[in-house]
Protein backbone atom coordinates (compact mmCIF):
# COMPACT_ATOMS: atom_id res chain seq x y z
CA UNK A 1 0.00 0.00 0.00
CA UNK A 2 1.23 3.87 -0.76
CA UNK A 3 0.79 6.33 1.69
CA UNK A 4 -3.30 6.83 0.67
CA UNK A 5 -5.81 4.33 0.70
CA UNK A 6 -8.31 6.30 -0.70
CA UNK A 7 -8.68 5.35 -4.97
CA UNK A 8 -9.82 2.04 -5.15
CA UNK A 9 -11.08 0.42 -8.68
CA UNK A 10 -14.46 0.98 -7.30
CA UNK A 11 -15.09 4.24 -8.43
CA UNK A 12 -13.22 4.55 -11.34
CA UNK A 13 -14.91 1.31 -13.10
CA UNK A 14 -17.94 0.03 -11.46
CA UNK A 15 -18.80 -3.06 -12.52
CA UNK A 16 -21.54 -4.49 -9.86
CA UNK A 17 -24.79 -3.46 -11.80
CA UNK A 18 -27.50 -0.86 -10.75
CA UNK A 19 -27.31 0.59 -7.62
CA UNK A 20 -30.45 0.18 -5.22
CA UNK A 21 -30.94 3.09 -2.94
CA UNK A 22 -31.81 1.93 0.85
CA UNK A 23 -31.96 4.30 3.19
CA UNK A 24 -30.43 7.53 4.15
CA UNK A 25 -29.81 8.93 7.48
CA UNK A 26 -28.89 12.80 9.14
CA UNK A 27 -27.77 13.27 12.02
CA UNK A 28 -26.14 15.71 14.16
CA UNK A 29 -21.90 15.07 14.53
CA UNK A 30 -22.36 13.58 18.10
CA UNK A 31 -21.20 10.64 19.88
CA UNK A 32 -24.54 9.85 21.02
CA UNK A 33 -26.49 9.90 18.00
CA UNK A 34 -24.32 6.74 16.63
CA UNK A 35 -26.45 4.16 18.89
CA UNK A 36 -29.41 5.17 16.38
CA UNK A 37 -27.75 4.62 13.47
CA UNK A 38 -26.15 0.96 14.05
CA UNK A 39 -29.07 -1.15 13.77
CA UNK A 40 -29.57 0.63 10.08
CA UNK A 41 -26.67 -0.24 9.08
CA UNK A 42 -26.76 -3.84 10.36
CA UNK A 43 -30.25 -4.60 9.01
CA UNK A 44 -29.12 -3.24 5.40
CA UNK A 45 -25.87 -5.38 5.32
CA UNK A 46 -28.45 -8.37 6.33
CA UNK A 47 -30.59 -7.23 3.47
CA UNK A 48 -27.59 -7.07 1.21
CA UNK A 49 -27.05 -10.78 1.77
CA UNK A 50 -24.26 -10.27 4.91
CA UNK A 51 -24.24 -12.43 7.48
CA UNK A 52 -24.60 -11.44 10.78
CA UNK A 53 -21.31 -11.64 11.85
CA UNK A 54 -20.33 -9.62 8.42
CA UNK A 55 -22.81 -7.09 9.08
CA UNK A 56 -22.01 -6.43 12.70
CA UNK A 57 -18.49 -5.41 11.46
CA UNK A 58 -19.70 -3.11 8.38
CA UNK A 59 -21.48 -1.35 11.45
CA UNK A 60 -18.16 -1.07 13.04
CA UNK A 61 -16.75 0.09 9.89
CA UNK A 62 -18.82 2.87 9.26
CA UNK A 63 -19.33 3.82 12.80
CA UNK A 64 -15.65 4.27 12.53
CA UNK A 65 -16.02 6.49 9.61
CA UNK A 66 -18.73 8.71 11.24
CA UNK A 67 -16.34 8.86 14.65
CA UNK A 68 -13.77 10.02 12.09
CA UNK A 69 -16.06 13.15 10.63
CA UNK A 70 -17.06 13.77 14.02
CA UNK A 71 -13.68 13.66 15.87
CA UNK A 72 -11.35 14.93 13.01
CA UNK A 73 -13.61 16.53 10.83
CA UNK A 74 -16.40 18.64 12.66
CA UNK A 75 -13.67 19.01 15.99
CA UNK A 76 -16.56 18.28 17.81
CA UNK A 77 -18.41 21.60 16.32
CA UNK A 78 -21.82 21.33 17.14
CA UNK A 79 -23.79 22.40 13.96
CA UNK A 80 -22.63 19.87 11.96
CA UNK A 81 -24.14 17.15 10.28
CA UNK A 82 -23.23 13.64 8.83
CA UNK A 83 -25.46 12.34 6.03
CA UNK A 84 -25.31 8.69 5.59
CA UNK A 85 -26.37 6.45 2.89
CA UNK A 86 -26.74 3.03 2.47
CA UNK A 87 -27.32 1.19 -0.92
CA UNK A 88 -27.55 -2.21 -2.30
CA UNK A 89 -25.63 -3.42 -5.29
CA UNK A 90 -25.88 -7.11 -6.64
CA UNK A 91 -22.14 -7.88 -5.27
CA UNK A 92 -22.02 -6.03 -2.49
CA UNK A 93 -23.05 -3.10 -0.20
CA UNK A 94 -21.87 1.01 -0.32
CA UNK A 95 -22.28 3.58 1.72
CA UNK A 96 -21.68 6.81 1.56
CA UNK A 97 -20.76 9.46 4.24
CA UNK A 98 -21.57 13.22 3.61
CA UNK A 99 -20.17 15.81 5.73
CA UNK A 100 -19.29 20.01 5.32
CA UNK A 101 -16.36 19.61 7.35
CA UNK A 102 -12.85 21.19 6.20
CA UNK A 103 -11.84 18.73 3.44
CA UNK A 104 -9.46 15.87 4.29
CA UNK A 105 -5.97 15.20 2.84
CA UNK A 106 -6.46 11.19 2.53
CA UNK A 107 -3.11 10.96 2.55
CA UNK A 108 -2.91 12.11 6.44
CA UNK A 109 -5.30 9.10 6.78
CA UNK A 110 -2.46 6.37 8.09
CA UNK A 111 -3.69 3.04 9.51
CA UNK A 112 -1.71 2.11 12.51
CA UNK A 113 0.64 -0.51 11.55
CA UNK A 114 -0.57 -4.52 12.78
CA UNK A 115 2.54 -4.28 15.28
CA UNK A 116 1.44 -0.69 16.84
CA UNK A 117 0.33 -1.65 20.58
CA UNK A 118 -0.78 1.68 20.74
CA UNK A 119 -3.74 3.84 21.90
CA UNK A 120 -4.61 5.57 18.45
CA UNK A 121 -5.39 5.00 14.54
CA UNK A 122 -7.44 1.87 15.39
CA UNK A 123 -10.60 3.64 13.53
CA UNK A 124 -9.10 4.20 9.94
CA UNK A 125 -7.22 0.44 10.55
CA UNK A 126 -11.03 -0.88 11.50
CA UNK A 127 -12.31 0.46 8.58
CA UNK A 128 -9.37 -0.93 6.11
CA UNK A 129 -9.59 -4.15 7.52
CA UNK A 130 -13.41 -4.56 7.11
CA UNK A 131 -14.36 -2.77 4.01
CA UNK A 132 -13.07 -3.77 0.49
CA UNK A 133 -12.46 0.75 -0.54
CA UNK A 134 -12.84 3.45 1.49
CA UNK A 135 -12.37 6.49 -1.02
CA UNK A 136 -12.30 9.87 0.47
CA UNK A 137 -12.42 13.23 -2.20
CA UNK A 138 -14.26 16.56 -1.87
CA UNK A 139 -17.87 17.05 -2.72
CA UNK A 140 -18.68 17.95 -5.87
CA UNK A 141 -20.04 21.66 -4.60
CA UNK A 142 -16.36 21.71 -3.02
CA UNK A 143 -18.47 22.53 0.81
CA UNK A 144 -17.16 19.26 2.55
CA UNK A 145 -16.51 15.25 2.25
CA UNK A 146 -17.59 12.40 0.80
CA UNK A 147 -16.42 8.81 2.23
CA UNK A 148 -17.50 6.38 -0.32
CA UNK A 149 -16.91 2.68 1.10
CA UNK A 150 -17.82 -0.52 -0.51
CA UNK A 151 -18.11 -3.81 0.74
CA UNK A 152 -18.19 -7.00 -1.50
CA UNK A 153 -20.41 -9.95 -0.82
CA UNK A 154 -17.66 -12.49 -1.67
CA UNK A 155 -15.23 -10.93 0.99
CA UNK A 156 -12.09 -11.00 -1.40
CA UNK A 157 -10.11 -9.08 1.00
CA UNK A 158 -8.62 -5.32 0.66
CA UNK A 159 -6.59 -4.67 -2.56
CA UNK A 160 -4.25 -1.38 -2.34
CA UNK A 161 -3.96 0.61 -5.29
CA UNK B 1 -28.47 -1.33 20.67
CA UNK B 2 -28.93 -0.20 24.50
CA UNK B 3 -26.07 1.66 25.80
CA UNK B 4 -26.38 1.45 29.20
CA UNK B 5 -23.04 1.23 30.60
CA UNK B 6 -22.33 0.05 33.73
CA UNK B 7 -18.60 0.30 35.76
CA UNK B 8 -18.31 -1.66 39.33
CA UNK B 9 -14.89 -1.62 40.90
CA UNK B 10 -14.69 -4.40 43.13
CA UNK B 11 -10.76 -4.77 44.47
CA UNK B 12 -9.01 -5.26 41.30
CA UNK B 13 -11.66 -6.16 39.06
CA UNK B 14 -13.69 -3.55 36.44
CA UNK B 15 -16.89 -4.12 35.12
CA UNK B 16 -17.37 -2.96 31.78
CA UNK B 17 -21.15 -3.66 30.25
CA UNK B 18 -23.19 -2.40 27.19
CA UNK B 19 -21.56 -0.01 25.00
CA UNK B 20 -17.87 0.75 25.23
CA UNK B 21 -18.04 3.32 22.32
CA UNK B 22 -17.17 6.85 21.78
CA UNK B 23 -20.24 8.13 23.67
CA UNK B 24 -19.05 6.33 27.01
CA UNK B 25 -15.06 6.42 26.68
CA UNK B 26 -14.10 9.00 28.71
CA UNK B 27 -15.88 7.92 31.96
CA UNK B 28 -14.90 3.93 30.95
CA UNK B 29 -10.89 5.76 30.21
CA UNK B 30 -11.36 7.35 33.32
CA UNK B 31 -12.41 4.27 35.35
CA UNK B 32 -9.67 2.15 34.19
CA UNK B 33 -6.67 4.60 34.55
CA UNK B 34 -8.02 5.00 38.25
CA UNK B 35 -7.88 1.12 38.53
CA UNK B 36 -4.10 0.82 37.05
CA UNK B 37 -3.30 3.82 39.17
CA UNK B 38 -3.11 1.72 42.17
CA UNK B 39 -0.20 -0.30 40.54
CA UNK B 40 -1.91 -3.87 41.37
CA UNK B 41 -3.11 -6.25 38.72
CA UNK B 42 -6.43 -5.24 36.93
CA UNK B 43 -9.06 -7.68 35.83
CA UNK B 44 -11.54 -6.50 33.12
CA UNK B 45 -14.77 -8.39 33.08
CA UNK B 46 -16.08 -7.86 29.46
CA UNK B 47 -18.66 -10.61 29.59
CA UNK B 48 -21.57 -7.88 29.17
CA UNK B 49 -20.27 -5.80 26.13
CA UNK B 50 -22.40 -5.65 23.11
CA UNK B 51 -20.69 -2.79 21.22
CA UNK B 52 -16.69 -1.79 21.23
CA UNK B 53 -14.92 0.77 18.58
CA UNK B 54 -11.64 1.75 18.58
CA UNK B 55 -12.39 4.19 21.54
CA UNK B 56 -13.12 1.28 23.90
CA UNK B 57 -9.85 -0.61 22.04
CA UNK B 58 -7.87 2.70 22.58
CA UNK B 59 -8.95 2.67 26.89
CA UNK B 60 -8.23 -1.21 27.13
CA UNK B 61 -5.03 -0.44 25.36
CA UNK B 62 -3.78 2.41 27.34
CA UNK B 63 -4.28 0.79 30.61
CA UNK B 64 -2.55 -1.96 29.72
CA UNK B 65 0.46 0.09 28.98
CA UNK B 66 0.06 2.00 31.96
CA UNK B 67 -0.33 -1.38 34.24
CA UNK B 68 3.07 -2.96 32.30
CA UNK B 69 4.89 0.21 32.98
CA UNK B 70 4.21 -0.61 36.84
CA UNK B 71 5.48 -4.00 36.52
CA UNK B 72 1.75 -4.90 36.78
CA UNK B 73 -1.03 -6.37 34.49
CA UNK B 74 -4.49 -5.88 32.86
CA UNK B 75 -5.87 -9.14 32.08
CA UNK B 76 -9.83 -9.35 30.42
CA UNK B 77 -11.98 -12.04 31.42
CA UNK B 78 -15.12 -13.84 29.85
CA UNK B 79 -15.25 -11.37 26.92
CA UNK B 80 -18.37 -11.29 25.14
CA UNK B 81 -18.57 -12.51 21.45
CA UNK B 82 -18.89 -8.98 20.11
CA UNK B 83 -15.94 -8.27 21.73
CA UNK B 84 -13.99 -10.65 21.32
CA UNK B 85 -14.59 -10.30 17.41
CA UNK B 86 -13.55 -6.90 17.65
CA UNK B 87 -10.43 -7.61 19.52
CA UNK B 88 -9.44 -10.12 16.95
CA UNK B 89 -9.90 -7.53 14.17
CA UNK B 90 -7.50 -5.44 15.92
CA UNK B 91 -4.89 -8.49 16.34
CA UNK B 92 -4.94 -7.09 20.30
CA UNK B 93 -6.33 -11.02 21.58
CA UNK B 94 -2.52 -12.06 21.70
CA UNK B 95 -1.47 -8.91 23.45
CA UNK B 96 -4.37 -9.16 26.28
CA UNK B 97 -4.09 -12.00 28.65
CA UNK B 98 -7.34 -13.48 27.87
CA UNK B 99 -9.13 -15.78 30.33
CA UNK B 100 -12.80 -17.57 30.79
CA UNK B 101 -13.71 -16.74 34.01
CA UNK B 102 -12.38 -14.56 37.11
CA UNK B 103 -11.33 -17.85 38.55
CA UNK B 104 -8.97 -18.69 36.21
CA UNK B 105 -7.71 -14.87 35.72
CA UNK B 106 -6.74 -15.22 39.41
CA UNK B 107 -5.23 -18.66 38.84
CA UNK B 108 -2.94 -17.36 36.01
CA UNK B 109 -1.91 -14.58 38.35
CA UNK B 110 2.00 -14.80 38.17
CA UNK C 1 -63.70 10.70 20.83
CA UNK C 2 -65.62 12.78 17.88
CA UNK C 3 -64.82 10.71 14.93
CA UNK C 4 -61.10 11.85 13.69
CA UNK C 5 -58.61 11.99 15.74
CA UNK C 6 -56.44 14.31 14.44
CA UNK C 7 -56.09 17.27 16.28
CA UNK C 8 -54.78 17.64 19.65
CA UNK C 9 -53.16 19.84 22.26
CA UNK C 10 -49.81 19.09 21.34
CA UNK C 11 -49.92 20.96 18.21
CA UNK C 12 -51.49 23.62 19.21
CA UNK C 13 -49.75 24.45 22.43
CA UNK C 14 -45.79 22.81 22.39
CA UNK C 15 -46.01 22.72 26.63
CA UNK C 16 -42.72 20.07 26.33
CA UNK C 17 -39.70 22.65 25.91
CA UNK C 18 -37.21 22.71 23.53
CA UNK C 19 -37.65 20.40 20.51
CA UNK C 20 -34.36 18.33 19.93
CA UNK C 21 -33.81 16.74 16.64
CA UNK C 22 -32.12 13.41 17.17
CA UNK C 23 -32.46 11.53 13.55
CA UNK C 24 -33.95 11.78 10.07
CA UNK C 25 -34.56 8.85 7.94
CA UNK C 26 -35.56 8.90 4.11
CA UNK C 27 -36.49 5.70 2.46
CA UNK C 28 -38.76 4.56 -0.89
CA UNK C 29 -42.04 3.70 0.42
CA UNK C 30 -41.60 -0.24 0.19
CA UNK C 31 -42.51 -2.56 2.84
CA UNK C 32 -39.25 -4.49 2.59
CA UNK C 33 -37.38 -0.83 4.12
CA UNK C 34 -39.63 -1.19 6.98
CA UNK C 35 -36.84 -3.58 8.74
CA UNK C 36 -34.15 -0.68 8.07
CA UNK C 37 -35.52 1.34 10.51
CA UNK C 38 -37.45 0.14 13.55
CA UNK C 39 -33.51 -0.49 15.15
CA UNK C 40 -33.41 3.35 14.83
CA UNK C 41 -37.03 4.24 16.48
CA UNK C 42 -36.13 1.86 19.45
CA UNK C 43 -33.08 3.37 19.75
CA UNK C 44 -34.53 6.79 19.87
CA UNK C 45 -37.22 5.70 21.79
CA UNK C 46 -34.55 4.34 24.42
CA UNK C 47 -32.64 7.42 24.28
CA UNK C 48 -35.51 9.56 25.47
CA UNK C 49 -36.05 7.87 28.21
CA UNK C 50 -38.84 4.90 27.51
CA UNK C 51 -38.14 1.30 28.71
CA UNK C 52 -37.80 -1.34 26.32
CA UNK C 53 -41.46 -2.25 26.42
CA UNK C 54 -42.61 1.71 25.69
CA UNK C 55 -39.91 1.51 23.05
CA UNK C 56 -41.18 -1.77 20.97
CA UNK C 57 -44.57 -0.54 21.30
CA UNK C 58 -43.35 3.03 19.70
CA UNK C 59 -41.73 0.77 17.27
CA UNK C 60 -44.86 -0.61 15.70
CA UNK C 61 -47.00 2.52 16.21
CA UNK C 62 -44.49 4.55 13.64
CA UNK C 63 -44.23 1.06 11.72
CA UNK C 64 -47.91 1.04 11.58
CA UNK C 65 -48.34 4.87 9.74
CA UNK C 66 -45.09 4.13 7.03
CA UNK C 67 -47.16 1.09 6.01
CA UNK C 68 -50.51 3.36 6.13
CA UNK C 69 -48.52 4.86 3.89
CA UNK C 70 -47.01 2.71 1.74
CA UNK C 71 -50.62 1.23 1.13
CA UNK C 72 -52.94 3.78 1.48
CA UNK C 73 -51.23 6.80 0.73
CA UNK C 74 -48.41 6.07 -2.42
CA UNK C 75 -50.83 2.60 -2.89
CA UNK C 76 -47.84 1.43 -4.04
CA UNK C 77 -46.56 3.80 -6.30
CA UNK C 78 -42.76 2.64 -6.40
CA UNK C 79 -41.67 6.63 -6.72
CA UNK C 80 -43.35 7.26 -3.04
CA UNK C 81 -40.85 8.28 -0.37
CA UNK C 82 -41.19 8.81 3.40
CA UNK C 83 -39.04 10.87 5.28
CA UNK C 84 -39.44 10.38 9.49
CA UNK C 85 -38.06 12.59 11.63
CA UNK C 86 -37.07 11.70 15.39
CA UNK C 87 -37.02 14.50 18.01
CA UNK C 88 -36.22 14.32 21.97
CA UNK C 89 -38.64 16.33 24.35
CA UNK C 90 -37.92 16.92 27.37
CA UNK C 91 -41.24 14.90 28.42
CA UNK C 92 -41.37 12.44 25.47
CA UNK C 93 -40.56 11.62 21.83
CA UNK C 94 -41.85 13.41 18.88
CA UNK C 95 -41.91 11.70 15.73
CA UNK C 96 -42.86 13.00 11.95
CA UNK C 97 -43.82 11.35 9.02
CA UNK C 98 -43.58 13.55 6.03
CA UNK C 99 -45.03 11.93 2.24
CA UNK C 100 -45.61 13.36 -0.98
CA UNK C 101 -48.90 11.49 -1.55
CA UNK C 102 -52.54 12.78 -2.11
CA UNK C 103 -53.84 14.44 0.20
CA UNK C 104 -55.57 12.00 3.53
CA UNK C 105 -58.71 13.21 5.25
CA UNK C 106 -57.90 12.35 8.63
CA UNK C 107 -61.87 12.17 9.23
CA UNK C 108 -61.05 8.82 7.24
CA UNK C 109 -58.98 6.65 9.55
CA UNK C 110 -61.08 5.26 11.68
CA UNK C 111 -59.88 2.63 13.83
CA UNK C 112 -61.76 -0.58 14.52
CA UNK C 113 -63.59 -0.84 17.41
CA UNK C 114 -62.43 -2.94 20.40
CA UNK C 115 -65.15 -5.49 19.62
CA UNK C 116 -64.21 -6.01 15.94
CA UNK C 117 -62.80 -9.06 15.20
CA UNK C 118 -62.19 -9.04 12.15
CA UNK C 119 -58.47 -8.46 9.60
CA UNK C 120 -58.61 -5.11 9.40
CA UNK C 121 -58.29 -1.36 10.68
CA UNK C 122 -55.53 -2.25 12.93
CA UNK C 123 -53.21 -0.25 11.86
CA UNK C 124 -54.39 3.08 13.42
CA UNK C 125 -56.14 1.34 16.22
CA UNK C 126 -52.15 0.21 17.04
CA UNK C 127 -51.34 3.90 16.43
CA UNK C 128 -53.99 5.12 18.80
CA UNK C 129 -53.56 2.77 21.15
CA UNK C 130 -49.89 3.31 21.94
CA UNK C 131 -49.39 6.74 21.13
CA UNK C 132 -50.81 10.28 22.96
CA UNK C 133 -51.18 12.03 19.69
CA UNK C 134 -51.65 11.82 16.05
CA UNK C 135 -52.00 14.57 13.98
CA UNK C 136 -52.20 14.51 10.70
CA UNK C 137 -52.11 17.87 8.00
CA UNK C 138 -51.23 18.85 5.15
CA UNK C 139 -47.76 20.31 4.05
CA UNK C 140 -47.35 23.70 4.20
CA UNK C 141 -46.08 23.25 0.51
CA UNK C 142 -49.16 21.11 -0.05
CA UNK C 143 -47.61 18.57 -1.89
CA UNK C 144 -47.75 15.65 0.54
CA UNK C 145 -49.02 15.33 4.17
CA UNK C 146 -47.41 15.59 7.38
CA UNK C 147 -48.20 13.21 10.11
CA UNK C 148 -47.01 14.50 13.99
CA UNK C 149 -47.31 12.02 16.87
CA UNK C 150 -46.68 12.42 20.55
CA UNK C 151 -45.79 9.77 23.05
CA UNK C 152 -45.30 11.48 26.69
CA UNK C 153 -42.99 10.05 28.84
CA UNK C 154 -45.24 9.54 31.42
CA UNK C 155 -47.15 7.26 30.28
CA UNK C 156 -50.85 9.75 30.26
CA UNK C 157 -53.21 7.53 28.05
CA UNK C 158 -55.19 9.33 24.91
CA UNK C 159 -57.02 12.08 25.12
CA UNK C 160 -59.58 12.76 22.65
CA UNK C 161 -59.96 16.13 21.80
CA UNK D 1 -34.13 -6.86 13.20
CA UNK D 2 -33.56 -10.19 11.13
CA UNK D 3 -36.38 -10.72 8.72
CA UNK D 4 -35.50 -14.59 7.99
CA UNK D 5 -39.26 -15.73 7.96
CA UNK D 6 -39.69 -19.83 7.94
CA UNK D 7 -43.34 -21.66 7.88
CA UNK D 8 -42.96 -25.68 8.19
CA UNK D 9 -45.79 -27.24 7.71
CA UNK D 10 -45.64 -30.32 10.01
CA UNK D 11 -49.92 -31.91 10.07
CA UNK D 12 -51.79 -29.05 11.32
CA UNK D 13 -48.77 -27.57 13.18
CA UNK D 14 -47.87 -23.87 11.13
CA UNK D 15 -44.56 -22.50 12.88
CA UNK D 16 -43.72 -18.65 11.99
CA UNK D 17 -40.46 -16.90 12.67
CA UNK D 18 -38.67 -13.99 12.09
CA UNK D 19 -40.73 -10.95 11.27
CA UNK D 20 -44.40 -11.32 10.43
CA UNK D 21 -44.77 -8.33 8.72
CA UNK D 22 -46.08 -6.37 5.67
CA UNK D 23 -43.22 -7.60 3.51
CA UNK D 24 -43.68 -11.46 4.87
CA UNK D 25 -47.35 -11.32 5.34
CA UNK D 26 -48.40 -12.22 2.10
CA UNK D 27 -46.59 -15.53 2.01
CA UNK D 28 -47.69 -16.02 5.42
CA UNK D 29 -51.39 -15.56 4.82
CA UNK D 30 -51.23 -18.16 2.04
CA UNK D 31 -49.78 -20.38 4.20
CA UNK D 32 -51.96 -20.08 7.00
CA UNK D 33 -55.27 -19.99 4.52
CA UNK D 34 -54.13 -23.24 2.80
CA UNK D 35 -53.89 -24.88 6.46
CA UNK D 36 -57.49 -23.95 7.71
CA UNK D 37 -58.65 -24.76 3.97
CA UNK D 38 -58.18 -28.70 5.41
CA UNK D 39 -60.84 -27.87 7.82
CA UNK D 40 -58.96 -29.40 10.65
CA UNK D 41 -57.68 -28.05 13.69
CA UNK D 42 -54.83 -25.64 13.35
CA UNK D 43 -51.95 -24.91 15.73
CA UNK D 44 -49.16 -22.26 14.84
CA UNK D 45 -45.88 -21.93 16.50
CA UNK D 46 -45.13 -18.13 17.43
CA UNK D 47 -42.34 -19.10 19.59
CA UNK D 48 -39.60 -17.58 17.19
CA UNK D 49 -41.26 -14.34 16.05
CA UNK D 50 -39.56 -11.39 16.77
CA UNK D 51 -42.15 -9.33 15.34
CA UNK D 52 -45.61 -8.92 14.53
CA UNK D 53 -47.37 -6.17 12.96
CA UNK D 54 -51.20 -5.32 11.97
CA UNK D 55 -50.68 -7.60 9.13
CA UNK D 56 -49.38 -10.28 10.31
CA UNK D 57 -52.14 -10.19 13.28
CA UNK D 58 -54.72 -9.64 10.16
CA UNK D 59 -54.00 -12.79 8.91
CA UNK D 60 -54.22 -14.73 12.17
CA UNK D 61 -57.63 -13.17 12.42
CA UNK D 62 -58.41 -13.95 9.18
CA UNK D 63 -57.45 -17.94 9.01
CA UNK D 64 -59.48 -18.19 12.82
CA UNK D 65 -62.22 -16.56 11.20
CA UNK D 66 -62.09 -19.47 7.88
CA UNK D 67 -61.13 -22.23 11.19
CA UNK D 68 -64.09 -21.50 13.07
CA UNK D 69 -66.43 -21.02 9.94
CA UNK D 70 -65.26 -24.65 8.49
CA UNK D 71 -66.50 -25.56 12.47
CA UNK D 72 -62.22 -25.87 13.57
CA UNK D 73 -60.29 -23.89 15.44
CA UNK D 74 -57.12 -22.09 15.05
CA UNK D 75 -54.99 -22.36 18.21
CA UNK D 76 -51.88 -20.38 19.24
CA UNK D 77 -48.95 -21.86 21.15
CA UNK D 78 -45.30 -20.98 22.86
CA UNK D 79 -46.15 -17.34 21.87
CA UNK D 80 -43.34 -15.19 22.15
CA UNK D 81 -43.02 -12.27 24.29
CA UNK D 82 -43.15 -9.81 21.40
CA UNK D 83 -45.93 -11.56 19.96
CA UNK D 84 -47.81 -11.85 23.25
CA UNK D 85 -47.57 -7.92 23.67
CA UNK D 86 -49.05 -7.45 20.39
CA UNK D 87 -51.61 -9.56 20.75
CA UNK D 88 -52.56 -8.24 24.30
CA UNK D 89 -52.46 -4.40 22.63
CA UNK D 90 -55.00 -5.49 20.26
CA UNK D 91 -57.03 -7.35 22.90
CA UNK D 92 -56.53 -10.76 20.68
CA UNK D 93 -55.29 -12.24 23.80
CA UNK D 94 -58.83 -13.48 24.63
CA UNK D 95 -60.35 -14.10 21.08
CA UNK D 96 -57.38 -16.99 20.09
CA UNK D 97 -57.09 -19.98 22.32
CA UNK D 98 -53.42 -19.70 23.69
CA UNK D 99 -51.48 -22.15 25.03
CA UNK D 100 -47.88 -22.73 26.57
CA UNK D 101 -46.40 -25.78 24.21
CA UNK D 102 -47.85 -27.98 21.91
CA UNK D 103 -48.88 -30.37 24.19
CA UNK D 104 -50.89 -28.65 25.79
CA UNK D 105 -52.76 -27.20 22.48
CA UNK D 106 -53.75 -30.91 21.37
CA UNK D 107 -54.59 -31.47 25.08
CA UNK D 108 -57.05 -28.93 24.88
CA UNK D 109 -58.17 -30.13 21.62
CA UNK D 110 -62.22 -30.73 22.27
N1 LIG E 1 -12.81 12.39 8.52
C1 LIG E 1 -11.57 12.81 8.82
N2 LIG E 1 -11.26 14.12 8.77
C2 LIG E 1 -10.01 14.54 9.07
N3 LIG E 1 -9.01 13.74 9.43
C3 LIG E 1 -9.25 12.43 9.52
C4 LIG E 1 -10.53 11.89 9.22
N4 LIG E 1 -10.47 10.55 9.38
C5 LIG E 1 -9.22 10.28 9.78
N5 LIG E 1 -8.47 11.39 9.87
C6 LIG E 1 -7.03 11.47 10.24
O1 LIG E 1 -6.52 10.14 10.27
C7 LIG E 1 -5.97 9.82 11.55
C8 LIG E 1 -6.18 8.37 11.88
O2 LIG E 1 -7.55 8.11 12.16
P1 LIG E 1 -7.98 6.86 13.02
O3 LIG E 1 -7.26 5.67 12.52
O4 LIG E 1 -9.46 6.79 13.01
O5 LIG E 1 -7.40 7.07 14.48
P2 LIG E 1 -7.65 8.14 15.60
O6 LIG E 1 -9.03 8.66 15.42
O7 LIG E 1 -7.47 7.34 16.85
O8 LIG E 1 -6.57 9.18 15.41
C9 LIG E 1 -6.61 10.78 12.51
O9 LIG E 1 -5.82 11.04 13.64
C10 LIG E 1 -6.81 12.04 11.63
O10 LIG E 1 -5.63 12.79 11.60
N1 LIG F 1 -51.66 7.54 5.33
C1 LIG F 1 -52.92 7.28 4.90
N2 LIG F 1 -53.34 7.72 3.70
C2 LIG F 1 -54.58 7.47 3.27
N3 LIG F 1 -55.50 6.77 3.97
C3 LIG F 1 -55.16 6.30 5.18
C4 LIG F 1 -53.85 6.52 5.70
N4 LIG F 1 -53.79 5.92 6.90
C5 LIG F 1 -54.98 5.37 7.11
N5 LIG F 1 -55.83 5.57 6.07
C6 LIG F 1 -57.24 5.12 5.98
O1 LIG F 1 -57.63 4.63 7.26
C7 LIG F 1 -58.08 3.27 7.18
C8 LIG F 1 -57.71 2.50 8.43
O2 LIG F 1 -56.32 2.27 8.47
P1 LIG F 1 -55.74 1.10 9.35
O3 LIG F 1 -56.36 1.13 10.69
O4 LIG F 1 -54.26 1.22 9.32
O5 LIG F 1 -56.24 -0.25 8.71
P2 LIG F 1 -56.02 -0.96 7.32
O6 LIG F 1 -54.70 -0.50 6.80
O7 LIG F 1 -56.04 -2.40 7.68
O8 LIG F 1 -57.19 -0.53 6.46
C9 LIG F 1 -57.46 2.74 5.91
O9 LIG F 1 -58.20 1.70 5.38
C10 LIG F 1 -57.42 3.98 5.02
O10 LIG F 1 -58.65 4.15 4.39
Amino acid sequence: MTGAWSVTKLTQEPTGGPIEPLLELRFPAQADRLKLVRGSIRAAARMCGFNDTAAQNIVLAVDEACQNIIVHGYQGREDGEIVLRLARRRDGIQVSLVDSAPLVDPATITPRALTDIRPGRLGSYFIREIMDSADYRPRPDGAGNLLEMFKRLDGTPWQAT
Amino acid sequence: MASNLSEARNQDVVRLAGSVDLEHSPDIRRTLLDAVAERVDIFVDLSEVTYIDSSGIACLVEALQIARNHGANLGLFAVSRQAMRVLELARLDMVFSIHDDLASALQAKP
